[in-house]
């Protein structure tokens, strides 16, 4: 039975190594193809636009290929772009956490017709990389829900310290959790519950027909404060 | 200061990324009132460039590799070099051109729209101006 | 105590299920470079070539640039197949798992100065997704090992039918497992292991030192034979 107990708790082990290898495997190709394939494909419209110019006054075939070649490129361009943010997200360029935030907020804005804003309190204790990422993760889960399925106005990211160390939430003034859902939760709910244990958090999910949802992790206890910084 | 072709403004490229470079380079060969003093791709070649080729104005990228383009201005600016710096990036415009020109950036221009902007924008900086998009103008 | 065990077993499953979701994240990814990008790309290609023939005749600048031009997208595309052969792998075009090790073997024998080839028996049980998949992933690790290792002549990958169902092994005559290897196993050889548990299989590996090594990797019953074989 104890040894039942060691194997799952191995097989536990083995499954998160596992999503850790392949979170720094997309990472990685996150940045490969926003510095090396994003940059060549910079260089190339470049040039395609100087081959463009060179055709200004021509009316000849070319000058319709140059263009063509141009317009593709340019859009390689920002779909490499866009790969990459989705890809590389928390950690490209080494961003702090409320900068991630921040420009999760922006795509938000400009993707879905609804603000969302970041607060971030002053003195937050310093996070592990480890749980910057899983924060990270959590808040644009719960971003993407209010959007997807609440309709909200407003969608507030908050960032705040506490006693316990921080606590993150993601209130929207939308629909509310359906009174129907079913028994158990979604993949999506699962996943940031579960993002919260892993980093010795607590999490919640608070919910007021017609009014909106909030969801709230919170730090039990903030190991950060005390230990040795990680280098993130 | 009015540059013309006999007297054109002379650009420096700061870009980690030798194809970048080229290209841009060609495109403001193209250019009369523009011309390519120099490239440097880190920002200690950056500095030396300024001190020794006195550009007019620089294009700076803000991913040199482990360096960020950003502290490069806030370097040129603390050792007193005033020419006008234009910041082009991968990067998310609305999040990243303040950060720029708070850095001390004269203006910001996405790489993917660069090759319609690139020169238009160094004019603007050139003659005294910031150079944004203007949907970021109206946020700011 | 109950509760405990239960509480593990669920958090295996978790990141047994984000695993899985990962995978099919990094499938859509590969399968977006592939089509899309690498599609795009190659059109670029083409175009490139086009400008590059109306220069044929002249010497001026913008022919270096076309020429410029045309090679660095030549080397994009390559890029970004290699980017995508990665990620996608054994889904790429819906492959049998027969045809993904072929390819596994050519890639090796190009990248590496070893040969590698597949047997395949004639007559194998159907395999579900999920096997193929771990079945490829642990005979890719294995012939990276073998070839980055072992400095092998050859490596053969074997994929026989069985009593219990199917057998996969992978086979090299390079040098064997140096006789000082730390007493835990690397991560690659300890994923290789936890894969087979996934699909309920058996893992082993032999070395004599000189001659070799073999991974073994054994149905232990063939499911696949008595369910409704899953679409794959
Ligand atoms: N902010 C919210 N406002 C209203 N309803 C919500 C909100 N967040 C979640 N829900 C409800 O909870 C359900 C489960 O959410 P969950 O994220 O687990 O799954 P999903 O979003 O439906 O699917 P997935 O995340 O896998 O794409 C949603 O389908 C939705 O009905
Ligand atoms: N086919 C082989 N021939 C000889 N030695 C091998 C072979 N396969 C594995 N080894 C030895 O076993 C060690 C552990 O292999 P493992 O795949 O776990 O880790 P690795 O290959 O060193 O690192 P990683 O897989 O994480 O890149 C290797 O470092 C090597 O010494
Ligand atoms: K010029
Ligand atoms: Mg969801
Ligand atoms: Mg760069
Ligand atoms: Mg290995």
């Amino acid at each position: 039975n104890q040894q039942l107990e060691q194997n799952i708790r191995e097989r536990a082990q083995m499954e998160e190594a596992m999503n850790e290898l392949s979170a720094r495997e997309q990472r990685r190709i996150g940045r490969d193809l926003h510095d090396s394939l994003g940059q060549k494909l910079t260089g190339a419209v470049f040039l395609s636009r100087s081959l463009l110019n060179h055709f200004k006054h021509s009316e000849c075939e070319q000058k319709t290929h140059a263009k063509t070649l141009n317009e593709t490129l340019k859009s390689t361009v920002s779909q490499v772009r866009n790969m990459a943010r989705g890809l590389a997200s928390v950690t490209l360029n080494e961003e702090s956490l409320e900068e991630s935030l921040e420009q999760l907020a922006d795509e938000m804005s400009s993707l879905y017709d609804t603000s969302c804003t970041v607060k971030c309190a002053g003195d937050l204790p310093e996070l592990t990389r480890k749980t910057k990422e899983q924060l990270y993760f959590i808040a644009r889960e719960a971003v993407n829900n209010a959007a997807r399925h609440a309709k909200p106005k407003h969608i507030t990211i908050r960032l705040d310290d506490s006693d316990s160390g921080w606590t993150l939430s993601i209130e929207d003034d939308g629909a509310g959790l359906p009174d129907d859902r079913p028994a158990g939760e979604g993949m999506g709910l699962r996943i940031m519950r579960h993002r919260a244990t892993r980093i010795g958090a607590e999490f919640s999910i608070h919910s007021n027909p017609g009014k909106g949802t909030s969801i709230k992790v919170e730090s039990k206890q903030s190991p950060q404060k005390t230990q040795k910084p990680t280098k993130t | 200061m009015k540059f013309t072709a006999e007297n054109p403004a002379k650009i420096l490229i700061v870009d980690d990324h030798a194809i970048v470079r080229y290209g841009m380079g060609v495109l403001l060969a193209g250019a009369n009132d523009l011309t390519l003093c120099g490239e440097a791709e880190n920002i200690d070649e950056a500095i030396k460039a300024v001190q020794e080729l006195k550009p007019d104005a620089a294009v700076i990228d803000i991913v040199l590799k482990d360096e960020n383009g950003l502290d490069l201005i806030r370097k040129l600016r603390s050792n007193g070099e005033k020419l006008p710096l234009l910041v082009m990036s991968m990067h998310n415009e609305s999040t990243h051109a303040e950060k720029a020109l708070r850095a001390g950036a004269q203006g910001y221009i996405m790489k993917e729209d660069a090759d319609e902007v690139l020169v238009e924008a160094l004019r603007t900086v050139l003659s005294g101006k910031l150079h944004v998009s203007d949907g970021i103008h109206e946020k700011m």
